[in-house]
């Protein structure tokens, strides 16, 4: 493909977020986030609920403006690119949503050959071949024909990621993989995405706030918490990290703050 | 997108919508609109009136209460202020230069249209003739004026 | 204190304009972007089949019952008030000339408001609560192209043909009315319908679809499109429930309005 | 992306050498299917691919599964790292034969 593709192939950060500041309203949500995410690698965003990981991960995908700061993707900052060009660079770019975000009117099969009618011109016994290869990867032979409403959550994760890898990313993006999946299937979907790691070389960024899955594959961790980040390393550095947040995330621990009892007082008696 | 199936259920229902779609705009295009699709343009002739009060382009053109055509346009002769009423009547309908043409009302609040009355002549019209007889719109007002405006004369 | 109030009242004023200038703004930004991908090759054909099927095809049945009924009540309310000039003879035209001009277009919008764009809404609201429509956006693909320019292909093409169904339907059912039930003679009322009715009524009663079906798409899809921005801030379900009532209630009112601007425009 | 033809050893060697992605499978495919047609066994060098995605691999497929219609041979021969990690994500490489170099055939 003529495009970004074919230029910075061999540049270290594939991923790179500088200074990222956002707000929703009035509320910032991200404080001066600083990223970088190595070719070939896993990397794992890690963070509790309302930590703005996943607010993150849209701002990498390009579907919310940022306030200031900037997100290169293979070289480009993504932040200045036109709607034309944005499109052009999604094409190096699989998504995998949590809740799978498969199209209901539409069969397994269609849902995952959808980009490849888009964007690509191959022939439709090509189509087929590759969407079955995919399914096959994700362990799902045979279900083309299905709807997404006679699966399993699972089976729509897989599904989704089936979709997310059909055009053979460079960047593969998963939102919370294990989220309401019981540990055996989660450990499937750990399995499969260390092994597109290993055969596509898919530089891969995971949300997600399960510990023990992203123990197991992340390469490298960011922690993220109240829109900051905490630490960036790999597993045993953000196992053993001093900081207060961190280690109360590690051991899932609920935030326990020192009280006030007037401003706690004020704050139940407080009118309006 | 290629990519849906479609059953073909839904080419039929989508089928039978359209073609019955079709027919049915046909038909008011066709019969209430009265597109000349197939139907040979009418010739024209022109009638003269002292007065056209009421009557309307477009109003309807009958000979023995059969519509055979309808009033194209009206204008006024400006030298004696008379109305220029140019009849289109279908083709196959033959007319003697000494028709008459009156200006009558449907009803009492109904459209005017034009009537026509034959003659016994052997001369026919042709485009672009006048028919020399007529008589204009009958005002109910200018009548009920005349009968009191007599009445009192009389007394 | 007592400036409290007023200046209330003005901050309320400039809050509504801010807002009414900002939805003006971004739904003309939308209807563009959907429009102009209309002329954009290839169609998807598939897609706009479908949307027929949805919008045309299911919807003849509702067109027809309540175009049975209304052509049979004009008819009733016209054999009536009629009687009492004694000129029969317009009972075709007064009819034909009603749902022509008038109740075909506008029942025939509302129907396909209350049973699609109803739909439209949820469907397009449902699909961005649960990510679908970020995930046509990662895949480069754009949502405006894929989701909404085949609903507005469908209606556009839809609506003037329920409008027509909606017409004819009608005309029967106050023809079974008049005829069969009150004895007017039968080529009274086609021959008054016939000579009464011309070319302007039907092109009224063509401008009117036209120009409903594009409204009707465009705040219908616009809200289920744009729910997770609506005004009240409610998201999930409830955003989605909230939103279709919204879209349905402000859609009929729009036809309404501008059923009358379109008839003083072309009257 | 580049292809090369030989014959040796009454096969038909297609070499495919460089990046065969979505932008150049198809005619990678072309090659293979008209070579097929001409009632050859086809060999496909896979030494020099650095890159090869699923729509490549899936052309692969679709020639091996036309020549066993038409009773030809076909094989896979010299694969690259590149290319092998592939094949065993879609688990193809225990369905392909493949070899490591011509002599292997004739056995």
């Amino acid at each position: 493909m003529p495009d970004v593709s074919t230029q910075d192939k061999d540049i270290e950060h594939v991923i790179r977020v500088e200074n990222l500041v956002t707000h929703f309203g009035d509320r910032e949500i991200l404080h001066n986030v600083n990223i970088n995410v190595r070719k070939g690698e896993v990397m794992v965003i890690m963070g509790g609920s309302g930590s703005g990981k996943t607010t993150l991960l849209r701002h990498m995908l390009g579907l919310h403006q940022a306030s200031s700061g900037s997100i290169y993707m293979l070289g480009q900052d993504i932040t200045q690119l036109s709607k034309k060009q944005m499109y052009e660079m999604r094409r190096n770019m699989g998504v995998a949503f949590q809740g799978g975000a498969l199209f209901s009117s539409m069969t397994v099969a269609e849902n995952i050959q959808l980009p490849l009618y888009e964007h690509t011109s191959l022939d439709d016994m090509t189509i087929k071949i590759m969407t079955r290869m995919k399914l096959e990867v994700v362990n799902l032979a045979g279900f083309e024909d299905l709807m997404p409403s006679e699966l399993s959550g699972g089976m729509i994760k897989r599904v989704a990621l089936a979709r997310s890898i059909i055009m053979d990313p460079r960047l593969l993006f998963f939102d919370e993989p294990s989220a309401g999946l019981d540990p055996v299937v989660s450990a499937e979907l750990d399995e499969l995405i260390l092994r597109l790691r290993d055969a596509m070389g898919m530089t891969i960024v995971i949300v997600t706030h399960e510990l023990d899955s992203a123990f197991r594959i992340a390469d490298r961790i960011t922690v993220l918490d109240q829109g900051q980040i905490l630490i960036t390393g790999s597993v045993e550095d953000v196992k053993n990290c001093d900081n207060e947040r961190v280690q109360n995330l590690l051991n899932r621990k609920p935030k326990d703050e020192d009280i006030d009892p007037e401003a706690y007082l004020q704050r139940l008696t407080r009118e309006g | 997108m290629s990519v849906k199936r479609i059953t073909p259920n839904i080419e039929l229902m989508v089928g039978l919508f359209v073609i019955l779609g079709i027919v049915t705009a046909s038909y008011l295009s066709v019969v209430l609109g009265e597109t000349n699709l197939f139907k040979q343009p009418g010739y024209e002739v022109i009638a003269r009136f002292s007065s056209s009060t009421g009557l309307k382009e477009g109003a309807a053109l009958e000979i023995a209460g059969v519509k055979v055509g309808s009033v194209k346009t009206i204008s006024l002769d400006r030298e004696d202020y008379e109305s220029i009423v140019v009849l289109n009547i279908e083709h196959d309908i033959q007319l003697t230069d000494d028709s008459i043409a009156s200006i009558r009302t449907a009803g009492i609040i109904g459209d005017r249209f034009i009537k026509l009355t034959p003659g016994g002549s052997d001369i026919m019209l042709e485009h672009g003739d006048e028919i020399s007889e007529t008589e204009s719109s009958i005002v109910i007002e200018e009548l009920i004026s005349k009968y009191i405006f007599e009445s009192k004369s009389k007394d | 204190m007592l400036l409290a109030t007023p200046i209330r009242l003005i901050e309320k004023i400039g809050f509504e304009s801010i807002y009414i200038t900002r939805l003006t703004g971004s739904m003309i930004i939308f209807l563009v972007h959907c429009l102009g991908n209309i002329f954009i090759l290839p169609i998807r054909f598939t897609a706009v089949l479908r949307q027929i099927y949805f919008i045309g095809a299911r919807s003849l049945l509702v067109i027809i019952v309540t175009g049975m009924f209304t052509g049979m009540v004009l008819a009733l309310l016209a054999y009536y008030n009629l009687k009492q000039y004694g000129n029969m003879e317009l009972i075709g035209a007064a009819t034909a000339l009603g749902l022509i001009q008038e109740l075909g277009p506008v029942l025939a919008a509302l129907m396909v408001i209350g049973r699609a764009g109803s739909a439209m809404t949820a469907e397009l609201g449902i699909m961005r609560n649960s990510e679908q429509i970020d995930a046509l956006e990662c895949m480069g693909i754009d949502p405006y192209r894929f989701l909404i320019t085949p609903k507005f292909i469908a209606t556009i093409f839809s609506l003037p043909l329920l409008t027509c169904v909606f017409d004819v339907v009608g005309i029967c059912g106050g023809y079974l009315v008049a005829v069969i039930n009150n004895d007017v003679p039968s080529g009274a009322f086609i021959q008054g319908m016939i000579t009464n009715v011309d070319w302007a009524d039907l092109r009224l009663g063509l401008v009117k679809p036209l120009t409903f079906s594009v409204i009707i798409v465009w705040i219908c899809s616009y809200k289920g499109f744009y729910v997770h921005q609506n005004r009240s801030g409610v998201f999930g379900a409830e955003g989605v429930s909230l939103v279709t009532t919204n879209a349905v209630v402000m859609s009929s009112v729009s036809v309404l309005a501008l059923d009358y601007v379109v008839g003083l425009i072309m009257l | 992306m580049e292809i090369k033809k030989r014959n040796e050893a009454g096969h038909s060697i297609i070499s495919l050498i460089g990046e065969v992605d979505l932008h150049y499978s198809p005619r990678a495919r072309e090659e293979i299917l008209n070579t097929l047609k001409d009632k050859q066994n086809v060999l496909i060098d896979l030494s020099d691919v650095s890159y090869i995605d699923s729509s490549g691999i899936a052309s692969l497929v679709e020639g091996y599964q036309l020549s066993k219609k038409a009773g030809q041979s076909f094989g896979l021969l010299n694969i690259s790292n590149a290319a092998m990690q592939v094949l065993k994500l879609a688990r193809l490489d225990s369905v392909f034969p493949i070899y490591s170099n011509i002599d292997e055939i004739q056995n």
